[in-house]
């Protein structure tokens, strides 16, 4: 466990976050959604947690970002904030 | 609005970033949550139950009663999206595309128009998105096989390394859901039908539940595996390790049906007809 | 300021968490759109899920799984060493929550543009109060 | 063999449960009665329970063997004994008068629909039961997804209230999971015993009263506590009836018996009440729930809503009654527990049985009802007579311990709050009852050309044995309080307080 990786890894994650909620494209959204998950796998992967880690790539990155795809196909594409 | 929100919520991180001050510090070993309950589980999970990931060990031994109700969790996530979205009755009107293979051309039926169901030059195509990339339906094909390999592996490796039913399911159930994206949904519920996964998303925990009641019958507690050493040739220890694999097989089992099954119910929007 | 440094590094993490769960909260009351607000709910909870990982990290520990765990049998096996297990296992299950959350929340969403034609909530509650004048 | 039976509680449920998903795919006629012998199981298990905590005392069973705070396990003393009953009896009770609501609301899925009631029932039970505060989490949310997926299923706004639901539901959640994790990181463990050990024994620097606020908060979001309470009537309003009749009576209580579980045996009296120091800024908010909620009720047009924001007050009664932190006070808010969810399940069922003849539950439709559907507006009557407080009806006397118990502790708007209430619940029912019967039913208002009569029976006997187990409840309040009430209350406080 390196904390210069840890506070690198975490800050990508922050950024994802705001990224995440703030565009305006729900698909853009989504795929910001799987980005976020996908860092917050590797920030568990640096502390240790490799189950935790690899249930959010499978889960969180893999299968909830297909199901917001699926959703925003089947509601609509755009936003207003 | 917006800057009540932002104020009130600046607010609330402020108090809590305050509380943390009392935390003990990031990464020391010797703070409670490290030493109070967690020592145990180190020193005496292969003891136990004979399985080294300590992970597997609690997850499906020590907190097993946890985790059959998150398998639960899954199950009605399942139901739910059945409940809330199915519509069996059938889109009016309806017309329906075809497609040539060979030229490419699309073909348009209206309502009672003759369908060529059985024939081998025409397949059927969504109307809203026609995705028809040779490199990826080829691709997805040579990968999916492998990928099913690998998460059987990761299903019944879970007891040394990462991994376990919960992450082979998800993964089992992805190479369908990659099925569906890169072909079209009525190809992949072909393989892997409605009737099908809602069967065995109830089947994978009644496999879980039924272990554990099965543990009632032959006296012990409830998920208590070490009584299914009356019924087999095991010791105690190893008939723990053993009602582990079991569990997670019913895991594995209904975590993939439920998630094809969420997907075919969104992706579809409850008619089961056309996907993503 | 060699203390301050400490202090940052022994507590930066559980500050990372409270601001990811503040942006998550923030996109659920400021947000109107529906999956935006799904979006934050999902951060709330992945905050959250980091928070406890977080309390079961120890330094110069590593993974939860005991090398040569046959044979050796557990003997010689300092506590010290492993990562805390728990919080690992109670964070599974909660991601598993989460999931089942997300996709139980997508499908109400679904519902919920089939009758209104909208995921903004303002346009929805619009429609609600214009059908209930009509009624009237 | 005998020391398995609280396991059948949850075990049998959950078989069954899963058994009716599987049977939905291939008989659908099996699951109602898959369902209703699993209920009767639970129910009798349940008794049962309750009788061997009475003989010999707090019972602990351990899942799957392992000691806690090591493995999980349960413990069941008289408290939530008798919640397990009341929760067993409110859903049997449920499933046999909802039987044709169902198969109506819900024509070509009612294997699913038996199967998620079952699982929400599961949930509850398991939430009363367990010992552990993570997993009283992962059953919370069992109980809450079954709930959204059973709420959400209804026509118009039901999806957009239901979702609102799952946010305010999910925020609150994970808000107590964020408390349980503060607890967690101070203390080391999860059963409760185990932490309201070591809490005593560990200094304090604020970690544990920011955990205790987080908690509370989440749950008062859980069980609609006033300010947070903005999903619970569009929530219950829309819903179809077979499962609002369910999910109102008995949600809310469940939070409220967590709320007195977590506050009592894990935090402990001394510290939530002495330490903290925010009991009368509780009592007084839940005098403004009860009045707000009174208010709100009062401008409603329609039975459902108005039943909905009764609702908001009367969580306001028994928040307030437990936070007033004497002996009656909190006897009273157990009581009510009790006597609340039977009168919320009396009253939304004849609310059920009126709309499925009436078809509406417009103020305005409701002319003669009483003339054409008797038995069930007698059933109507008790349960508002219940939740006015009138005499020999069980709302009387937890009502009367909660006036007694704001006497003591010398709050007396929390006092005249309760009185206000009560008058203005006189007045709302009388506008029910003067509607219908005084006003002479008028068929211009049912254009749909069919009759109104009474309910049929399979919905009217239920219904009508609710409204006895009412007053039946009324007749035995005084042994209830002596025999498990009392017990419950000093077991937590040692006879301190």
């Amino acid at each position: 466990m390196i904390w210069q990786f840890d506070i690198i890894i975490l800050t990508l994650v922050i950024i994802c976050g705001i990224a995440a909620i703030s565009v305006r494209d729900l698909l853009g959204a989504s795929i910001l959604f799987g980005a976020y998950s996908f860092m917050m796998c590797l920030l568990w992967a640096v502390m240790g947690a490799v189950d935790v880690a690899f249930t959010e790539a499978s889960v969180g990155a893999g299968v909830s970002t297909v199901f917001f795809v699926a959703a925003v196909f089947r509601t609509s594409r755009s936003s207003k904030d | 609005m917006k800057s009540i929100a932002l104020t009130s919520v600046a607010l609330l991180c402020a108090v809590l970033i305050y509380s943390t001050m009392g935390f003990p510090a990031w990464g020391d070993s010797d703070s409670p949550a490290s030493t109070h309950v967690s020592d145990y589980y180190i020193e005496n999970a292969v003891n136990d139950t004979a399985v080294p990931n300590l992970v597997t060990a609690v997850l499906a031994d020590y907190r097993g009663y946890d985790t059959l109700f998150e398998t639960t969790v899954v199950l009605i996530a399942g139901l739910a999206c059945f409940f809330l979205l199915r519509r069996f009755k059938p889109r009016q009107p309806q017309h329906r595309l075809y497609r040539h293979i060979d030229t490419g051309i699309t073909l348009i039926i209206e309502q009672g128009g003759k369908e060529p169901t059985d024939s081998e030059e025409f397949v059927r195509i969504d109307s809203r998105w026609v995705p028809y990339d040779l490199v990826i339906q080829q691709a997805s094909c040579l990968v999916i096989p492998f990928l099913q390999l690998f998460a059987l592996y990761v299903i019944a490796h879970g007891h040394h390394s990462p991994g376990g039913g919960f992450q082979g399911g998800v993964i089992f159930g992805a190479t369908i859901i990659l099925m569906a994206i890169a072909n079209d949904l009525r190809s992949a519920a072909r393989r892997v039908s409605e009737r099908l996964g809602a069967l065995m998303a109830s089947a994978g925990v009644l496999i879980y539940a039924g272990i554990g009641a099965l543990c009632i019958l032959l006296g012990g507690s409830f998920l208590d595996y070490s009584a299914l050493s009356k019924l087999f040739a095991f010791t105690p220890v190893m008939a723990r390790s053993h009602g582990i694999l079991g569990v997670e097989i019913g895991v594995a089992v209904a975590v993939s049906a439920v998630m094809i099954w969420i997907y075919y119910n969104l992706a579809s929007a409850g008619r089961h007809e056309e996907g993503l | 300021m060699e203390e301050l440094a400490a202090v940052f590094v022994a507590r930066y993490n559980y500050w990372g968490v409270i601001i990811l769960m503040g942006i998550g909260l923030y996109a659920m009351i400021a947000k109107t759109n529906m999956v935006k607000k799904i979006i934050g709910m999902n951060i709330f909870q992945t905050a959250i899920i980091l928070f406890y990982i977080s309390t079961a990290a120890k330094y110069g520990a590593s993974i939860p799984i005991i090398a040569h765990g046959h044979g050796a049998q557990g003997h010689g096996i300092r506590a010290a060493d492993y990562m805390n297990p728990l919080p690992h296992v109670l964070m599974l299950t909660a991601i598993v929550v989460s999931v089942a959350t997300l996709g139980v929340a997508l499908a109400l969403a679904v519902r919920v543009y089939w009758n209104y034609d909208s995921l903004e909530e303002d346009e929805i509650l619009n429609q609600i109060k214009a059908g209930q004048l009509n009624r009237k | 063999m005998t020391s398995q039976i609280p396991a059948l509680i949850i075990v049998v449920p959950l078989l069954v449960s899963l058994v009716v998903s599987l049977a939905a795919w291939i008989r659908q006629s099996l699951c109602y009665a898959a369902a209703l012998c699993a209920m009767l199981v639970a129910w009798i298990s349940a008794i049962l329970v309750m009788g061997r905590v009475i003989n010999q005392g707090v019972i602990t069973y351990r899942m799957a063997g392992w000691a806690p705070p090591w493995g999980i396990s349960w413990h069941i003393d008289h408290f939530n004994a008798i919640i397990l009953i009341l929760i067993a009896t409110v859903a049997l009770i449920n499933l046999i008068a909802t039987r044709s609501t169902a198969a109506r609301e819900f024509e070509d899925r009612p294997g699913v629909f038996y199967a998620l009631y079952l699982l929400f029932v599961t949930g509850l039970m398991g939430i009363v039961i367990t010992g552990d505060i993570f997993n009283l989490y992962v059953l919370l949310e069992i109980a809450s997804l079954s709930g959204y997926a059973l709420l959400g299923m209804g026509s118009g706004r039901a999806a957009v209230s239901s979702l609102s639901y799952l946010f305010i539901g999910t925020i609150g959640a994970s808000l107590y999971l964020f408390g349980a994790g503060y607890l967690y990181i101070a203390t080391g463990s999860l059963n409760m015993a185990d932490i309201a050990a070591i809490l005593p024994t560990i200094e304090q620097t604020g970690v544990i009263q920011v955990s205790f606020i987080l908690c509370l908060i989440g749950l008062f979001m859980k069980m609609a506590f006033f300010p947070l309470h903005t999903w619970l009537p569009n929530a219950y309003t829309h819903a179809p009836n077979s499962s609002a009749s369910l999910i109102a009576p008995l949600t809310t209580k469940v939070m409220i018996y967590v709320m007195i579980r977590i506050v009592l045996f894990v935090y402990q009296p001394e510290f939530a009440f002495a330490e903290m120091d925010i009991d009368r800024v509780i009592v007084w908010l839940a005098v403004i729930a009860i009045l707000a909620g009174s208010m709100l009720a009062w401008k409603q047009e329609r039975l459902k809503r108005m039943l909905a924001y009764i609702i908001v007050a009367e969580v306001g009664y028994m928040v307030g009654g437990f936070w007033l932190g004497n002996t009656a006070g909190m006897t009273g808010a157990v009581l009510h527990i009790l006597n609340d969810a039977m009168m919320t399940l009396c009253l939304f069922l004849a609310a059920g049985a009126v709309i499925s003849r009436v078809q509406t539950d417009a103020f305005g439709a409701l002319q003669g009802v009483f003339t054409k559907m008797p038995f069930s507006m007698i059933a109507f009557v008790a349960g508002a007579l219940s939740i006015i407080g009138v005499p020999p009806t069980c709302g009387f006397f937890s009502k009367w311990y909660l006036i007694s118990g704001g006497m003591e502790a010398g709050h007396y708007a929390f006092v005249a709050a309760l009185i206000i209430s009560s008058l203005v619940n006189v007045l709302l029912f009388f506008r029910v009852i003067e509607i219908g019967y005084f006003e002479p039913f008028d068929s211009h208002h049912h254009k749909n050309g069919q009759t109104v009569r009474e309910a049929p029976l399979d919905m009217l006997v239920p219904l009508l044995v609710t409204a006895g187990l009412l007053i039946v409840m009324g007749f035995y309040a005084n042994t209830l309080v002596t025999w498990i009430v009392k017990p419950a209350i000093s077991a937590a406080t040692m006879g301190g307080l």
